[in-house]
């Protein structure tokens, strides 16, 4: 027995002696976290596709955005957004040609629309294998499977080089996009507005191919002949009308530069088998390259050694006074020189990392709103206290995208001009209380939309002076007060369905929503809409299916009423509004306006609105329009998600601009704080240790008591 | 002579339920003597062994007395002690020598454990040696074998060399021939003996059998629910025993020689089989195409006199028991023919069958498992009748159960009961009640004593004798047991390994045998000496 | 007007079936005795109430009816589309009305600062008072104080109340003596003991929820306790309607395989060997997604949310028995191999019984224990699997009531700072309770039933 | 024993068949290739023609069974059954919906699964197994009888609390592990403690519990009594005699398991970010990724098959009366 206590007294020993207060919870390996300045966040799930033909998605962006420059950008600190040249020189130069493409004279005989653009000399791509010339021979565009044999990912090919960008790259993506292989999904668009854009198109794919590589030639040697290369760095498009919005799309990553090469390369069916594709390993000209991409676990950017000297923006003296704006303007970009992003598909871990310092910013979830931020007296936002002395910055923004609940115009009870209908949908619009909404789900992150165009962007309607009369009443001293519920009933009743009852069947009436996935919070958001549905007497049944399901039926029309959002591709009120223009139906057209609403006049004055440049006259056909939806009220005006991230303290350069993709190389790490912090916040804690050693002492002992006493006991006891 | 073991007043009680079963046992035994412990099942005598090696289930409790070994008294002796005593003084030997061997070890690990010395090499020698000494020729093969592998024989004797390995003092062999053979069981208790006087031990010997008793112990314990009623050595407890339980265990054992009543003239044959032969396919490996088999019953011709009782005699696997089962029907023909007053049963048409079938029935070997337990007697006594003449009604049906329930000796009252209400020897009869219902011509009894106590043994084998003074119903008697066998049969036929060796009538064969196989069966049957 | 959901059919199937059972073993012995032994012992007799209990109550929960609404126009009653349930008018002091928000239990205010208009000039940031409970003390001020009286009073309620239905049950067993379950039933003080306690806690939680949220209010403020209590039929019904829907195809295949074997046995053991061989998650996965195109393609046979939510339960114990019926059909063909050569069957085909009435009166009855074992056994599994899958997504619907999606729920509540805990809590209590004695129910029975099973419960 | 292996093998065949049939039959009634297209190309501006492409790209628009269009034996090779479903047989799992090669992920996760699962395995079995025999050594006490309960009361508790509940304790309060993640290499341990830790703990309650059972089983025994009547101490009768008796149906249980572990765990693996197949597998029911379930559902019955088939040889290893026929 004596031996053994002492053996338990010496492990104790060592296990307390081993306890040091390190950091045991480090998710990375510790090599990482050195003097390195490394950048640490995650994504929720692996991204499809980085491909920038295909990749249409913020978490693809994250990412491509990154990697391919394409030739405009929107300026890092400026606001209301504007865009600026990244890869290209200057902004384009834009000539609008008459019919036969003369330089037209008058506004109205305008056919065509020509941007000449020129971009920057000597940027060259990123090392990759793809360039790599053997005497003046593609090494690796041929490859056997026997030089393939150790080969897992794109790093493993030993020998890299590069070339410079010239714009035969841009115009080869474009061409991509063209091809229907690639599932571009603005092909689309695209064929609306670029010149031989969809005869290229058709004939690329009436053309059978007996193999992708003479696809890609095809590809390469064929041109759209809306698109003109002048020399390697000068080149022109001509859009088949006047389309002001399309400065936007060119700042998008759908029009990154391509090289051919990367193409050919990639298309090698060894290749394609060990998962080695464009989707995969971008190839680009930008601040960063992806040197590991597993999807699985985590993928890493690093700084791109022959990126341009691209410099930090600097914005006149508004900015002197931001303390770190000094010592980063003009500086050198990118500042980091590496990106980590860890898959962390469960909210709670992220929280809970971020928290600990192992990720430098996070977006905030509902659930960990009031930890993260309350409401000071005066009303506005700022941090918990708990946050504040962890030292984490807060920013706020609203989100150029908008959250509606639609009514399918097609359903006969919900749907159609009638009164009867609309009325019927003004009553819900009404009884459904997006305030308490907001409050719930999100936290007040967000504010209640009164037209589908959200602030920031021209035909904005504030909810002051300019709001939606249909469901709102000026009340004193320029607020707005919802109408009453009664009002709503007594529109209801109006409908013929007094007291939620249909006066012809005298049924009550029962509507249908259509709720997508069963997220651990959609049960709780049902509740509160059926909730609200009670309010005036409606029986709302929610059939919930996976989104799927949810497409389909908005395809084929058959649902009723529906959640849905949308998010800007660029900052002009043409693109939310198309969500409601006729031509763009689900059901005829195959387009986005899900609802399927139709109004000549709306249409009409859409069409009219579209090509033009913002102005007050652009806003007096905006306000219109609006007026219409807000009397026909096929959607629910739900809201504007506000958007808040937070960042830590280590953490510089934070500006949220909800346009720009390519924020990565503007962001700066304090290394020393960040180490100092780690080390303070996550002091392990051994009681359970010790606990457990405890047991099982116990265990131990008491089993030797037990051996002892059986040998001791006699045939009596 | 010297005290070795002295029980004085022992008793023992189930924890739970506190009610004692063993009431306060006194005995002695002294330097190399056999002590038989002698008592029906659930009288108590295996726990008084293993009260005594002190492995009692932790379920029981010693309430009293003591168990002096050498004059001192091993029940206060701390476990650990206890354990030494096992190891060199004390040894035992259990009932079911495939159950007591540890089946995942070879024998000679097995054995080991019983040697003290740590030293390996002279242990093999030693473990040869003595499995040697208890008749087992090839020791060197049989160490490394499993016990698996292992006639029930071997396996008891292998038991026997791991309880005589320490040289014990007291050897308790808890009855050790019971599940083995007769042929087998005689040579197991001359070992035994052999062994005794060799190493002059002490055997405290149990067993239910008096005769295997009378064979080898100097001292008869007759023991009855918990308690010891006679105590005598063998000879005179034979001669004359004074407790009346003794005297009924006693005279349980031989029957009443049946008087050879008149030859019936008419002699048709109840039951004729023609060279039957049963055999079973072994199932085939994969890929051989051709088939084995076993032949379970190989050319078995067999007649019964109407009224008379016909026995099949033969160790296990002999294959006496699918000779009933074919008749029956419940095993496949493979060739022969069986004819049951003179209706080939093999070809006759299902309607003829269930018309034909009252007339054969069976009784089972072992009443607990042959009446449905979740049945009442009624329905169980019915069940026949109901389905073998529909036509019968209410009325009959009860008259019927009434009078045949009378016929084995029971009332009415059992109908409502289930089985699990009546001991061993009333089931049988129940079995019985619900064959004979059906007034069959011929019986099949299979082994239908073999699982029950001595006593109730005759008082079944009576009453199927009585029946068959009455209804002159013919049986096909199955048995391993000759000695009962000779007293009740006609004509015997002995079978060995699917064949029959001999038949004819039972007292040419008992009295004058010629075949070997049928001599030995004779000569190793334990009698009773006196 | 009373309306049967498809689940609350199969739920009264169940209950009658139970009743039927109980008879069959008070008049037959042997089983009694078996059974008997179950009540005879402590923790037999405990789960054994409890059990009931939560059946009693899935019970009530499952008598389902629409309410009338009164047309002003037509001067006419019509029903509501809004199905209610007994239970529902029994918690009317939980189920009426709902809160903005969280609120942790017993407090008076939601868990969440919010900006409160004190004038129309200014505004603070407070925890706004909770609408309907947790400031309207019945006794006292004081909370403790009130909660204190308010436990007395119910236990003093509960215990009169305990007290008479003892002497109810035992007036009438005075008249059956003889009758060893009953008697082994109140032989046992302990029995009254669980009763009461049970009672007791059952009252002191109503009472208690009449002024205050027991167990807090969910994130849109509904009563948690009335989620955790509605959940006990969701899981209840998971629980039995799954082994009820197996059991057909189990004994028969099982039997048939054993007691026939041959060509049949063949098939039938290829068929669950198939099965069996899937993971069963997989299997399940799929089945759900097929059933929910199912739903979606014809939505009109679904009137309300009830009905579909229902029909999608109903549909997941109908996948769950069909991937878990294996297992016991793998015991019971076994088990009725060896029962074909034992003696009594033999015996009944010397009568030359055919073999469907020699299965029917001797196989069947006798393999029931196995079936009883199991059928406990799954029980617990089973509830245990609902929360699982629900997490997979794959479980019940989102909008019933269920364990599964109150944890699914919990898990974003966990990460909150300071932690809402009590939803997690309720859904781990009831749970806990539910499958804790079930297991140890089953442990009991399996003791009785088996004869191998060593009975270490003495 | 060759032979036993070979015939087990081809009475595997049929099995595989019938659940590659059924597989077939639920996955392509469960969802058309249509909808599935809809979900990977993302929910902006679809339309029709993509999914058309897509479609022909992944051969999903080939007939189920027949197809008219070519003749012979070509008629049957293109089809999806042919394509999907039968080349599975070769353990050609073809590309995932999303446009992997499946058979590549499959190989890469497969690891970190059995990274979790052999540890929590084998400790798991070490801890229940001293536990069981604690218990043994203590029956017809109070210790055994609570112990018992206790064990109960362990496995009364869902997976799911022990996972939500060993986080918050162990990593966000006591910061003993990180929370989520993973890294190959030998970095890999401090991320799998925790999980590994949390699933034996879930384990203990059943598992002790069972060995427990096996244990008394074989203490009652009568070679059991032999062993004593033998004078053998009680941990040598324990050890020497039961303990080898019972660990016959440990092994085998354990090596039935065996294969299933590439399967990782569903539950745990997704909370833990975890790349193993487990979470794989919740991925593609979750994105309803068809090629992937489909080709776990197979790789899961071959896996099971294969660990019935080890089972029996582990049975003729261990105990002797066993020989295979």
């Amino acid at each position: 027995m004596k031996k053994i206590f002492k053996n338990i007294i010496i492990i104790i020993f060592i296990v307390i002696n081993g306890c040091s207060d390190k950091p045991l919870n480090n998710p990375y390996s510790d090599s990482n976290i050195s003097n390195q300045n490394i950048f640490y966040s995650s994504f929720q799930e692996r991204p499809k596709h980085l491909d920038p033909v295909r990749s249409y998605s913020s978490n693809e962006y994250a990412f491509i955005a990154q990697i391919y420059e394409p030739l405009f950008q929107y300026h890092y600190l400026k606001k209301p957004y504007e865009l600026i040249p990244l890869t290209a020189s200057e902004m384009p130069e834009v000539l609008y040609l008459d019919k036969n493409f003369k330089i037209a004279k008058a506004n109205k005989n305008i056919d065509y629309t020509k941007y000449i653009i020129k971009i920057k000399k000597d940027i060259i791509y990123q090392n990759h294998p793809a360039f790599y010339k053997e005497n003046n021979i593609y090494a690796y565009h041929d490859l056997s499977s026997k030089d393939l044999e150790n080969i897992y990912t794109i790093k493993d090919f030993k020998l890299n080089s590069t070339r410079e960008l010239t714009v035969d790259d841009y115009i080869y993506q474009i061409k991509r996009l063209a091809d229907s292989k690639n599932h571009s999904p603005i092909a689309g668009v695209m064929q609306e507005y670029i010149l031989g854009f969809k005869e290229f198109k058709d004939k690329l794919n009436k053309k059978k191919f007996s193999n992708t590589k003479s696809r890609i030639s095809f590809v390469k040697s064929n041109d759209i002949y809306g698109i003109k290369k002048i020399d390697n760095y000068t080149f022109s498009i001509i859009l088949k009308r006047k389309y002001p919005q399309f400065l936007y799309w060119l700042a998008m990553p759908f029009f990154s530069p391509m090289p051919w090469e990367a193409d050919l390369f990639y298309s090698q069916n060894k290749l394609k088998k060990k998962n080695i594709t464009l989707n995969w390993f971008p190839v680009g000209t930008g601040p960063f390259k992806l040197t590991e991409n597993n999807p699985n676990l985590k993928m890493v950017l690093e700084k791109n050694e022959n990126f341009r000297g691209e410099v930090y923006p600097s914005v006149l003296d508004k900015f002197k006074n931001r303390k770190y704006f000094h010592h980063n303007s003009e500086r050198i970009l990118p500042f980091i020189d590496k990106a980590i992003y860890s898959l962390e598909k469960e909210q709670i871990p992220r929280w809970n990392k971020f928290l600990q310092g192992y990720y430098d910013n996070s977006g905030i979830a509902s659930d960990n709103y009031d930890q993260a931020v309350s409401l000071n007296n005066s009303g506005d936002i700022t941090l918990t206290d708990e946050l504040m002395t962890k030292g984490i910055n807060l920013k706020t923004s609203i989100a150029a995208s908008t959250y509606y609940i639609g009514f399918n115009m097609l359903d006969p009870v919900i749907g159609g001009k009638s009164d009867k209908s609309r009325l019927l949908r003004q009553a819900i619009s009404i009884a459904i209380d997006y305030d308490e909404y907001i409050s719930i789900f999100t936290n007040g992150r967000g504010i209640i939309a009164q037209s589908p165009i959200p602030p920031g962007i021209a035909g904005y309607q504030d909810g002051k002076t300019e709001f939606n009369k249909t469901l709102f009443n000026t009340a004193e001293n320029n607020t707005i007060s919802k109408k009453s519920i009664s009002e709503a009933k007594s529109l209801l009743a109006k409908a013929g369905y007094k007291n939620g009852i249909d006066q012809k069947t005298g049924k009550p009436l029962i509507l249908y929503f259509e709720a997508t996935g069963a997220g651990a919070d959609t049960y709780a958001f049902l509740n509160w809409l059926r909730k609200q549905f009670k309010k005036i007497d409606l029986q709302l049944v929610t059939r919930v299916t996976d989104y799927n399901r949810f497409q389909e039926k908005m395809i084929n029309g058959t649902g009723q009423i529906f959640q849905w959002g949308w998010n800007a591709d660029y900052p002009d009120p043409e693109n939310f509004l198309f969500l409601l223009y006729g031509k763009n139906g689900k059901v005829k057209f195959g387009g986005e306006n899900a609802s399927n609403y139709e109004s000549k006049k709306f249409d009409s004055l859409f069409i009219k609105m579209k090509n033009m440049k913002n102005s007050s006259e652009r806003n007096f056909i905006i306000k219109k329009m609006l007026r219409i939806i807000q009397e026909d009220c096929p959607w629910i005006w739900g809201f504007h998600p506000k958007s808040f991230s937070l960042s830590h303290k280590w953490l510089e350069n934070i500006e949220n601009n909800l346009m720009a993709n390519n924020t990565l190389k503007y962001k700066n790490i304090n290394n020393d704080i960040r180490i100092e912090k780690i080390n303070k916040w996550n002091k392990p804690n051994y009681l359970l240790i010790y606990f457990f050693i405890i047991i099982i002492i116990i265990f131990i002992l008491s089993t030797f008591i037990m051996v002892r006493k059986k040998d001791k006991e006699n045939a009596y006891d | 002579m010297s005290k070795l073991l002295n029980v004085k007043n022992l008793s023992l009680e189930i924890k739970s339920s506190n009610k004692n079963i063993l009431k306060n046992i006194n005995f002695d035994i002294y330097k190399s003597e056999i002590v038989s412990l002698i008592g029906e099942s659930g009288s108590g005598k295996s726990l008084t062994a293993l009260s005594i090696i002190r492995l009692l289930e932790k379920s029981c409790r010693i309430t009293d007395g003591e168990i002096n070994y050498l004059n001192k008294n091993i029940l206060l002796l701390e476990e650990k002690k206890m354990r030494a005593i096992r190891k060199n003084e004390i040894s035992m030997i259990f009932q079911e020598p495939m159950r007591s061997l540890n089946p995942v070890m070879n024998i000679y690990d097995q054995l080991k454990e019983s040697y003290t010395v740590k030293n390996t090499k002279n242990i093999k020698k030693e473990i040869i040696n003595n499995l040697v000494s208890v008749g087992i020729s090839d020791a060197e093969r049989v160490i490394s074998l499993y016990p698996h592998q292992l006639s029930g024989g071997m396996k008891q004797r292998v038991m026997i060399a791991m309880a005589i390995a320490c040289k014990p003092k007291l050897l308790i062999a808890d009855e050790p021939t019971t599940s083995l053979d007769v042929t087998i069981q005689k040579q197991v208790l001359d070992l035994l003996l052999e062994l005794k006087n060799k190493m002059n031990m002490s055997i405290l010997f149990i067993t239910h059998d008096l005769a295997v008793a009378s064979q080898i112990s100097d001292k008869i314990i007759v023991m009855r629910d918990g308690e010891i009623i006679e105590k005598a050595n063998t000879t005179n407890f034979f001669k004359n025993p004074k407790n009346t339980y003794s005297k009924s265990l006693l005279d349980s054992t031989h029957y009443l020689k049946k008087e050879n009543k008149k030859e019936t003239n008419h002699n048709d044959n109840t039951l004729d089989i023609k060279n039957l032969r049963v055999y079973f396919e072994e199932s085939k490996s994969f890929f051989s195409k051709q088939k084995k088999f076993i032949k379970a019953v190989d050319d078995v011709s067999i007649k019964i006199k109407t009224g008379s009782t016909h026995a099949i005699v033969g160790e296990s696997g002999s294959g006496k028991t699918t000779v009933a089962k074919a008749v029956m029907g419940l095993a496949k023909i493979t060739s022969g023919s069986i004819k049951i007053q003179n209706k080939d049963i093999s070809n006759l048409s299902s309607r003829e069958t269930i018309n034909h079938r009252k007339n054969y029935q069976m009784i089972f070997q072992d009443p607990f498992s042959s009446l449905n337990p979740r049945m009442r007697i009624g329905a169980i006594i019915k069940e026949g009748l109901c389905f073998l003449n529909p036509e019968i009604n209410k009325k009959e049906m009860d008259f019927l159960l009434e009078d045949v329930l009378y016929k084995v000796g029971m009332t009415n009252d059992a109908l409502k009961k289930y089985p699990h209400e009546f001991s061993g020897g009333q089931r049988q009869r129940i079995a019985i009640a619900r064959v004979l219902v059906l007034n069959p011509k011929l019986l099949i009894c299979d082994e239908p004593t073999s699982s029950l106590d001595v006593t109730v043994q005759k008082q079944v084998i009576n009453l199927l004798t009585e029946i068959q003074r009455r209804s002159n119903v013919s049986y096909l008697f199955i048995s391993h047991d000759i000695k009962l066998v000779s007293s009740i049969s006609d004509t015997i036929s002995v079978m060995k390994n699917g064949k029959v060796v001999e038949s004819g009538k039972t007292f040419d064969i008992i009295n004058h045998t010629k075949n070997e196989y049928t001599k030995k069966l004779l000569s190793s049957v334990p009698q009773i000496i006196n | 007007m009373v309306t049967f959901l498809l689940t609350d059919i199969f739920f009264y199937i169940i209950i009658l079936s139970l009743f039927l059972y109980i008879r069959y073993v008070i008049n037959t012995p042997d089983i009694l005795e078996t059974w008997s032994y179950v009540f005879k012992n402590k923790t037999g007799i405990l789960s054994a109430i409890v059990l009931s209990f939560f059946m009693m109550i899935a019970f009530l929960d499952s008598i389902h009816f629409k309410e009338k609404i009164y047309n002003n126009d037509k001067k006419s009653y019509v029903y509501s589309s809004e199905i209610k349930s007994l239970l529902d008018t029994i918690l009317i002091p939980m189920y009426e009305n709902t809160e903005k928000s969280y609120s942790s239990p017993f407090s008076g205010h939601l868990y969440t600062k919010e900006t409160i208009k004190v004038s129309d000039k200014i505004e603070e940031r407070d925890y706004p008072k909770l609408l309907h409970k947790g400031n309207h003390n019945k006794y006292f001020e004081n909370n403790l104080y009130n909660i204190f009286l308010t436990l007395i009073i119910a236990l003093a309620k509960s215990f009169l109340i305990s007290i008479f239905i003892y002497l109810i049950i035992f007036r009438r067993t005075l008249f059956k003596k003889d009758n060893r379950m009953i008697s082994a039933l109140f032989d046992n003080k302990f029995l009254f003991l669980s009763v009461f306690s049970i009672i007791s806690i059952s009252l002191v939680l109503y009472d208690l929820s009449f002024q205050y949220y027991v167990l807090g209010t969910d994130k849109v403020g509904v009563d948690v306790l009335y989620k955790s209590i509605k959940s006990i039929r969701t899981g209840i019904l998971i629980g039995t309607l799954t082994t009820i829907v197996m059991l057909p195809f189990a004994v028969f295949l099982g039997i048939f395989a054993g007691y026939i074997g041959g060509i049949v046995d063949d098939i039938i053991q290829y068929i669950y060997t198939t099965l069996n061989s899937i993971p069963s998650v997989l299997l399940i996965a799929s089945a759900i997604l097929m059933l929910q195109v199912f739903m979606a393609n014809n939505p009109l046979e679904f009137e309300n949310i009830y009905e579909r939510a229902d029909m999608r339960l109903f549909f997941l114990c109908m996948i769950l028995g069909l991937t878990s019926w294996t297992g016991l059909c793998r015991l019971l063909r076994g088990e009725s191999m060896k029962l074909r050569e034992v003696e009594y069957v033999q015996a009944s085909k010397t009568f030359g019984l055919s073999k469907f009435s020699i299965i029917v009166r001797h196989v069947m009855p006798n393999i029931m224990h196995i079936v009883i074992i199991t059928v406990v056994l799954d029980f617990s599994a089973l509830v245990l699997a609902e929360a699982v899958l629900s997490y997979v997504n794959i479980g019940v619907d989102p909008t019933t009531y269920s364990w599964g999606n109150m944890i699914n729920a919990a898990r974003l509540e966990m990460s909150r700072e300071p932690v809402v805990w009590w939803s997690l809590f309720a859904a781990f209590l009831f749970m806990f309770i539910l499958v804790l004695f079930a297991n140890l129910f089953s442990d009991v029975v399996r003791d009785a039933f088996d004869p191998r099973a060593s009975k270490h419960y003495e | 024993m060759i032979n036993y292996i070979v015939k087990r093998i081809l009475y595997a065949i049929p099995i595989l068949i019938g659940v590659n049939l059924l597989t077939f039959t639920l996955f392509f009634v469960v969802n058309s290739p249509d909808e599935v297209a809809r979900l990977h190309l993302g929910n902006k501006r679809v339309t029709q023609e993509q999914i058309i492409t897509w479609n022909q790209e992944r051969g999903y628009d080939k007939p189920l069974f027949y197809n008219k269009s070519e003749k012979g034996l070509e008629s049957f090779r293109k089809t999806i059954f042919y394509e999907k479903s039968l080349k599975l047989f070769l353990f050609d799992f073809g590309v995932s919906d999303s446009g992997r090669d499946i058979k590549y992920d499959i190989k890469q996760r497969m690891w970190p699964s059995l990274a979790i699962a052999l540890p929590s395995l084998f400790v798991g079995l070490l801890i229940n197994i001293t536990i069981a025999l604690f218990f043994v050594f203590f029956r017809t006490t109070k210790v055994d009888y609570y112990g018992v309960i206790l064990c109960v009361a362990l496995m009364s508790i869902s997976s799911l609390f022990y996972i939500i509940g060993g986080q918050y304790l162990i990593s966000k309060l006591m910061h003993l592990t990180p929370i989520s993640g993973y890294e190959h290499g030998y970095e890999a341990i401090k991320f799998l403690i925790l999980p590994v830790i949390i699933s034996v703990i879930y384990g203990i309650g059943s598992g002790s519990r069972w060995y427990r059972s096996l244990f008394l089983e074989e203490i009652e025994k009568d070679y059991v009594k032999t062993a004593r009547s033998k004078g053998l101490s009680e941990s040598a009768v324990l050890f020497n005699h039961v303990f080898k008796n019972a660990l016959i149906p440990i092994l085998t249980g354990v090596v039935v398991i065996l294969p299933l572990l590439f399967m990782g765990s569903l539950i745990v693996e997704s909370f833990f970010g975890i790349p193993g197949l487990g979470s794989y597998t919740i991925d593609a029911i979750q994105s309803q990724d068809f090629a992937i379930v489909r080709s776990m559902v197979f790789l899961g019955t071959v896996l099971y098959i294969i660990g019935l088939i080890l089972t029996d040889i582990s049975y003729t290893l261990v105990d002797p009366r066993v020989r295979l026929k």
